[in-house]
């Protein structure tokens, strides 16, 4: 690939856009939540507030981008006979350190994503993404790979935070469980309107998924619905030149004939 | 000894009130994936079952006699899901020589339990209550043990209910964007409130 | 075989990379983990306490049900800021962990929940909108707010607000009797008095528990005194925040016989104790507390009063019981009961049919027909005659 | 120094472990001719593929 590259500078500028796609999809075509439903239970379980949401987002994203590169690096080393151990491996002494850092930086985090952290092993997006994607690929489109999943993964977490933390608390905190050294809130409606406790626990993050899934659906099935009408017109289109120049051609075959 | 009552506490807890799916958010993924037929969701819950209660002893006996002597509990995140997962392989195998009728049965899932969250969330509640503390070394295995079958109990009943749902669900008339996912979770968000009234009874 | 060597080699860098870098992040986060496990039960001390210094910690495992820990807080001069009580008790879902703050005059400064699982808006109302009120309250006598709601998360801060009164460093009893007693280990009620200034009398014990003196608490004014005796009624010391003792400290080492009370409130309370003290002798006896003599109209002996005091259902029962000169049961009456009068008048009446005996049939005291609903009362009552014939024996015996 | 020895030490110890098992496991044939074939969407040996399938049947 990278040979013919050079031979072609078209190619190259081709790739180069790749790699934006590359990055891109993960974040809405692609996203691991909302489309591939990877990773539910953090999903559902870290949702409650926005922060922690974006904290196991930025979590997975490390771990996510970590092992990526690790797989990717070390692929031509790996028998196929131990490559799944081999990676469980990676990816849990990734989420091993991550853990630790965590609870020595970030102990407020650390303490409300509570067994969260090393469940991010069994994260089946980590695991899905080193056998699909960084077995296969180079250590660069790996990390925008990577980078580019966990950023989709973040977002989606970050939604659904925003979402149940407004309607829970009506108010968007932040600088309680990030390290960050401000803290306060952005949006703060300062009254009870929002305040349904239900949203803070199971049944609320349940609900709220359900109703961003649907949402998501009815939007990808109102453009399927319209690329189906595009390419309907198309076709019609289509037909009515096809049979326009059958006309024609039988009107100059009459015309020669004349 | 520890008083019957705790135990049976433990499994009340475990299964009812805590329950992992609808209240700790644990094993999701088979919850959505293999609750389609009530049959499925049975053979699942019933390997899950029995992964979750040995490996529950296991990583109990690694982590308060092997890890918390050496002093190098922070391991005890590779240590767990390795462990787990050479179980799962080690069942497979014995499985794969006793029985082909076994095998055919529960086989399928057994690959899927590795990555089970609920299995790996299970283990670690279990250490993170430390009920060494309270009831002692030795005797808090048994609790933990107890309170591990709970959750795999409290796992099978979610199936089982959740899978006799969806079936009823099938035959209903469910808006398009609603169709599928959207909609059980919606449904598992209400028994979710359902549960949380099981709240008071411990 | 190469291949399988290959496998090994392979499986070998792997295990020991991941092991050596898991172990080289413990080693580099161990200090800061260690650092914020600490900073997180110390980030609740400096709420309650901003002067607190906390390389001077000093805590005390209490380990009880509820209350698992007392801290002493001084501050950097090494003054005492007052105490912090670390409890748990059952929230709506789960244990929560509650610090109550304590200065030296028994005041609470500041409740804090530091940790707990109920739903965090509930929890929050009450962090809000009830903990506040909490403090200046003097920690025994707290005034709670009826809660709305969240009324589980606020019942556990009542539990361990109640159980670390129990504990309240600087009890004021307990610096009254160290007074006067250095060696003074604890102390228990012997006697309470169904009186309007004297309330309780008080065995003060040492390490070995042995009874090294006598207290008497009374109220002046709504203030609680402390009169203390030692072991042979000679008078020690009267302690109180408020009241004016020092009339009475000339008389410190006279006994209690000799003194001559003036006419003043505490000087009242010394008369009705020198009345009481010379005229009754003490008993040490589970139930029985001090007998008087009896005399008839024509003052002639005949026979001996017991003063006995047990648990009932309502609290304490206090009875006197009347024997005659052979150690015949002459009569009984409550002095102060708290239980409710359905209950104890039939349990009274059953006692009649002992009235010339000199000892009590255990089976028909407590007869289940009679007993049904009112054991606890019926128990005190025939633990008290009971003890009353013990200690009529034992003086005879002398 | 010592830390790091055994805790490398326990660590590949297990992963020792885990890799017998997964090899003999790999090793012994499954009865019969039933063969298993759960990992069918190579990218994760997990079911939500499986769902996103029956999603799409569903429609």
């Amino acid at each position: 690939m990278a040979e013919k590259t050079k031979k072609n500078p078209m190619k190259k500028k081709k790739q180069q856009l790749g790699q934006l796609a590359n990055f891109t999809k993960g974040i809405i075509r692609e996203n691991p939540i909302f489309v591939f439903l990877l990773g539910m239970c953090p999903a559902l379980a870290v949702t409650a507030t926005l922060e922690t949401g974006v904290g196991m987002g930025i979590l997975v994203i490390f771990v996510l981008t970590a092992s990526n590169i690790v797989v990717s690096l070390i692929k031509n080393f790996i028998p196929d006979e131990i490559r799944i151990p081999s990676y469980i491996v990676i990816i849990a002494t990734f989420v091993t350190i991550v853990g630790m850092l965590t609870q020595a930086y970030a102990y407020a985090l650390y303490q409300s994503l509570g067994i969260f952290i090393p469940l991010i092993v069994v994260n089946c997006l980590i695991m899905g993404r080193a056998t699909a994607y960084a077995s296969k690929n180079d250590v660069k489109s790996s990390i925008i790979d990577g980078l580019g999943m966990g950023v989709g993964f973040l977002a989606a977490l970050a939604l659904i935070g925003i979402t149940r933390e407004l309607f829970a608390t009506g108010a968007i905190a932040y600088g309680v469980y990030l390290p960050l050294p401000f803290e306060g809130s952005i949006i703060n409606t300062s009254m009870y309107l929002f305040n349904m406790n239900v949203f803070v626990g199971p049944a609320g993050g349940f609900i709220v998924i359900g109703i961003w899934l649907a949402i998501f659906n009815a939007r990808g099935n109102y453009l399927k619905k319209k690329k189906e009408v595009e390419r309907q017109a198309w076709i019609e289109e289509k037909k009515k030149e096809a049979a326009e120049r059958k006309r024609k051609k039988a009107m100059e075959k009459a015309g020669e004939a004349a | 000894m520890i008083s019957p009552t705790v135990f049976f506490v433990a499994i009340v807890s475990s299964m009812l009130i805590n329950n992992v799916v609808l209240m700790r958010f644990l094993g999701i993924c088979p919850f959505l994936g293999v609750s389609k037929r009530t049959e499925s969701a049975l053979g699942m819950s019933l390997a899950v079952m029995f992964v979750m209660v040995v490996s529950s002893i296991l990583t109990y006996i690694i982590y308060y006699y092997i890890l918390a002597p050496l002093d190098i509990t922070f391991i005890s995140t590779i240590a767990f899901i390795l462990v787990i997962a050479s179980l799962v392989q080690l069942v497979e195998l014995f499985i794969k020589k006793i029985s082909k009728k076994l095998y055919k049965g529960l086989g399928i899932y057994l690959p899927l339990i590795v990555t089970n969250c609920a299995i790996l969330g299970v283990v670690e509640i279990n250490i993170a209550q430390g009920y060494p503390e309270d009831y002692g070394l030795f005797n808090g295995l048994w609790v933990a043990t107890t309170s591990a079958f709970g959750a795999a109990l409290g796992f099978a009943l979610i199936m089982f209910a959740f899978s006799s749902i969806r079936e009823r669900l099938e035959a209903a008339e469910v808006p398009a964007a609603w169709q599928g996912v959207p909609v059980s979770l919606v449904v598992a968000g209400i028994m979710a409130l359902a549960f949380l009234g099981l709240g008071g009874i411990v | 075989m190469l291949a399988k060597l290959r496998m090994a080699l392979i499986l070998f860098i792997i295990g020991s990379l991941s092991g050596l870098s898991i172990v080289g992040v413990h080693r580099l986060t161990e200090d800061a983990i260690a650092h914020n496990e600490l900073m997180q039960q110390y980030d609740d001390y400096v709420v309650i306490f901003p002067d607190i210094d906390l390389s001077d910690l000093q805590e005390e495992d209490i380990d009880e049900d509820i209350i698992q820990r007392r801290i002493d807080a001084y501050d950097q001069n090494g003054d005492l800021l007052g105490y912090i009580f670390v409890g748990r008790a059952q929230g709506h879902s789960g244990m929560n962990t509650i610090l109550v703050g304590v200065d030296p005059s028994a005041d609470i400064v500041k409740v804090v929940i530091s940790a707990t699982d109920d739903t965090p808006n509930y929890a929050q109302i009450i962090i809000d909108d009830y903990l506040p009120n909490l403090s200046n309250q003097r920690i025994d006598e707290v005034d709670y707010d009826t809660s709305t709601g969240a009324t589980n998360t606020y019942n556990s801060v009542r539990t361990v607000i109640d159980a670390a009164s129990l504990h309240v460093a600087g009890d004021p009893a307990m610096e009254a009797y160290l007074s006067v007693f250095d060696d003074a280990e604890r102390y228990a009620t012997n006697f309470v008095f169904d009186d309007e200034a004297l309330e309780e009398e008080i065995n003060i014990f040492n390490a070995a528990d042995e009874i090294i003196g006598y207290a008497y608490i009374a109220f002046i004014d709504d203030e609680s005194v402390y009169i203390i005796f030692d072991t042979d009624d000679v008078y020690q010391a009267t302690v109180s925040q408020d009241v004016d003792t020092s009339v009475y400290d000339d008389d410190i080492g006279t006994k209690i016989a000799d003194i001559e009370p003036e006419d003043d409130d505490l000087g009242l309370i010394l008369a009705e104790l020198k009345d009481l003290l010379t005229n009754s002798t003490r008993v040490s006896l589970e139930y029985i507390a001090r007998y008087f003599e009896l005399y008839d109209d024509e003052d002639s002996h005949i026979g001996y009063t017991y003063v006995g005091i047990a648990d009932g259902f309502g609290g304490l029962n206090v009875i006197d019981i009347h024997i005659n000169l052979d150690g015949e049961l002459i009569e009984y009456e409550v002095v102060r009961s708290n239980d409710t009068p359905d209950y104890i008048n039939p349990v009274l009446e059953n006692f009649e049919q002992f009235i010339g005996d000199s000892s009590l049939s255990e089976d028909d005291a407590l007869a289940d027909d009679v007993t049904v609903g009112a054991t606890r009362s019926a128990t005190s009552i025939y633990n008290i005659i009971n003890a009353a014939f013990e200690a009529h024996a034992e003086r005879e015996g002398e | 120094m010592s830390e790091y020895i055994i805790g490398t030490l326990v660590v590949m110890g297990i992963i020792a472990l885990y890799m017998l098992t997964f090899l003999l496991n790999k090793k012994t044939d499954s009865p019969g001719d039933y063969k298993i074939d759960a990992i069918k969407c190579g990218a994760c040996s997990n079911y939500a593929c499986g769902v996103k399938q029956q999603f799409s049947e569903e429609r």
